[in-house]
């Protein structure tokens, strides 16, 4: 029952899942362990993952651990495995931010507050298994509700929806970027609705 | 920039092309509204309103001209700003509180949308510049080939609702043609106040006949009720009982959950009266 | 070009490969690399890997390179896996899906419907106590009738029956998209974000 041991399992176990592997589940799977011993064999796998060299790195998201390949290495992986990288149009990341921070949410909700019909990009979410159904409000109608899935926090590489960022720091974020443009933008050059949403602007805010 | 180029051609189709594609990214009047402040460098908190309602019914009336269709969001818009508009000529009221003063401009609802919209408009912005799984990450997504040997044992089973209507549209879909009648708009509502019924009968031992029809007077809905719970009668599902003359209708469940005995034939059949 | 970058990305392309990888397939997607460094990228990694206290180990198998987990550790990735969320079979979904809906209802008009028999997967149902035989229908023949069950709201996390979403409510959020936001929603396959747009048009514009 030694250190080394333990991580050597929790290494296993992490590595031949599919899907993030909970704290929760290695106990269970690891009986014979204590909570906290798994806890910092986690944490010291962690560490050794975590230098710049390795190709993988141990990620904590939707509240469990994964590993997933070191960001910079992307270009190769796409080569090797071909696929088409999913990709979100403004409606869909719009949609998806409301539902992520007003969940439970109703569609006439998410209406009021993009000011558009959204019922189109709600269904393709629910397609893509970003939302789920949640049930029915309580209210006349019984309208349905929208909340987010475990596959929102593994897309977006989130340990929670707690680790989104507070509405009040994106307020502040918001602001920022307003009055950088309103200073860098002459009035003939008017930005094209989304284009504040350009990575220059972003770096230059941080 | 696409403005810019715009103005400096006359070639018609490509400025319905531009323009076409520009307007396009306007995911809705808010963000149109949001761009017109920013672009006039306007305090959101102190919108002027003639200069936004009036660059925004140009905005529409252009729209119009390029025969683009504009959605009817635009147009709820364009009257909600007409009517501030015209909120913001009457009079106004000095008050003593500036808090009450401020519940009385009639632009604070709009402002109230329009920063809760940039906000949202924010994050969808930050979802955006995270790396994402698929695309900058990758994951194995695949069971390990050691574990494909093991036999799993299913026991907890996971599946989204969606998934499943959208198994049984797929299913009504390729049904058999005749299937389709009961599909329609009526059956459906009997099958769902079937299963409400069932639901409330799992709930309690015993509703009252009036307490399905609390919820509605609409006529379809009473009718939906009634013959929902003359076809549960009928699959002898319920049981109906009555105290006294022109009493009150009681509803039961007929049925425990009989799983043990289903293949005998005469034994279980008096379930229901 | 250093070696441990070289070595990072073997690690990633070798990990993230559902089979193994060959040299040769390594060397077509690292192109901007010699076949000789490739060669002792992979080497080094296996040494790396060789360690004993290591969960996982990089075996060179018949077709190339793949991770593999420790073979001590197997007993406990055989218990991750039997504990591990099933997916429902397509037959075990579509059935649930029209006895949710239509219940009550026989196993005649089931199969009806999928027009395939459906006997051992409404045995299969009963079993995971997804669905439950609730009498028998007054018909010729008395067929028994099936309904859901309290475990099958507990799954979709469903208070009762009524929370069930309708048809028509799921109907009602595709019928927008086809009317106005068809054009403007190309959500399948749809341009990055804001940023990447606004450049595109520009280009045309030009």
């Amino acid at each position: 029952m030694t250190t080394s041991r333990l991580k050597s399992l929790v290494e296993s176990l992490i590595f031949v899942s599919d899907t993030p592997v909970s704290l929760d589940r290695l106990c269970g799977i690891l009986e014979e362990y204590g909570r906290e011993d798994i806890r910092s064999a986690v944490a010291a796998l962690m560490d050794e993952y975590a230098q710049p060299e390795r190709g993988i790195a141990l990620a904590e998201v939707a509240k469990g651990y994964q590993f997933r390949t070191r960001e910079e290495n992307g270009e190769y992986v796409r080569r090797l495995i071909k696929i088409k990288a999913s990709r979100f149009s403004q409606s869909a990341l719009e949609t998806l931010a409301i539902i992520a921070y007003r969940q439970p949410i109703t569609r006439a909700e998410i209406e009021y507050l993009r000011g558009v019909d959204s019922g189109g990009v709600v269904k393709t979410l629910l397609e893509k298994k970003l939302i789920k159904i949640l049930g029915k409000k309580d209210i006349p109608g019984r309208p349905l509700i929208y909340g987010t899935t475990k596959e929102f926090l593994e897309i977006f590489s989130l340990r929670d929806l707690k680790s989104l960022p507070t509405l009040r720091e994106i307020e502040e974020l918001s602001a920022e970027r307003m009055n950088e443009q309103q200073e860098e933008l002459p009035l003939e050059d008017p930005p094209v609705g989304a284009s504040h949403g350009n990575g220059a602007v972003e770096r230059d805010g941080d | 920039m696409v403005r810019h180029q715009v103005e400096n051609h006359d070639n018609s189709e490509q400025y319905n092309t531009l323009y076409n594609v520009k307007l396009d990214k306007f995911e809705g009047p808010l963000d149109l509204l949001l761009y017109l402040i920013r672009k006039n460098e306007l305090d959101i908190y102190d919108i002027s309103i003639s200069i936004i309602t009036g660059q925004y019914l140009e905005y529409l009336k252009l729209m119009k001209e390029l025969n683009l269709e504009v959605a009817g969001e635009f147009l709820v818009m364009a009257s909600t700003l007409i009517q501030i508009k015209s909120n913001m000529l009457l009079p106004t009221r000095e008050e003593d509180h500036s808090g009450e003063e401020e519940e009385e401009d009639p632009r604070a609802e709009l402002v109230r949308r329009l920063l809760e919209y940039s906000r949202y408009k924010e994050a969808a912005l930050l979802l955006s510049e995270r790396k994402l799984l698929g695309r900058e990450l990758f994951a194995r997504s695949f069971p390990a080939p050691e574990l494909q040997t093991v036999e799993k044992s299913d026991e907890p089973l996971e599946v989204e609702l969606f998934e499943l209507i959208e198994a049984f549209r797929a299913i009504l879909a390729k049904a058999p043609r005749e299937s389709f009648h009961e599909v329609s708009a009526e059956s459906i509502s009997i099958a769902e106040r079937i299963n409400e019924i069932l639901s409330l009968l799992q709930e309690k031992e015993l509703i009252l006949f009036d307490e399905l029809f609390e919820n509605s007077l609409d006529r379809d809905y009473i009718v939906a009720t009634f013959l929902a719970v003359l076809e549960l009668c009928k699959l002898k599902m319920i049981r109906v009982r009555q105290q006294t003359q022109y009493g009150v209708l009681r509803i039961m469940p007929a049925v425990v959950e009989p799983v043990e005995e289903p293949r005998s034939e005469g034994g279980g059949d008096d379930v229901a009266t």
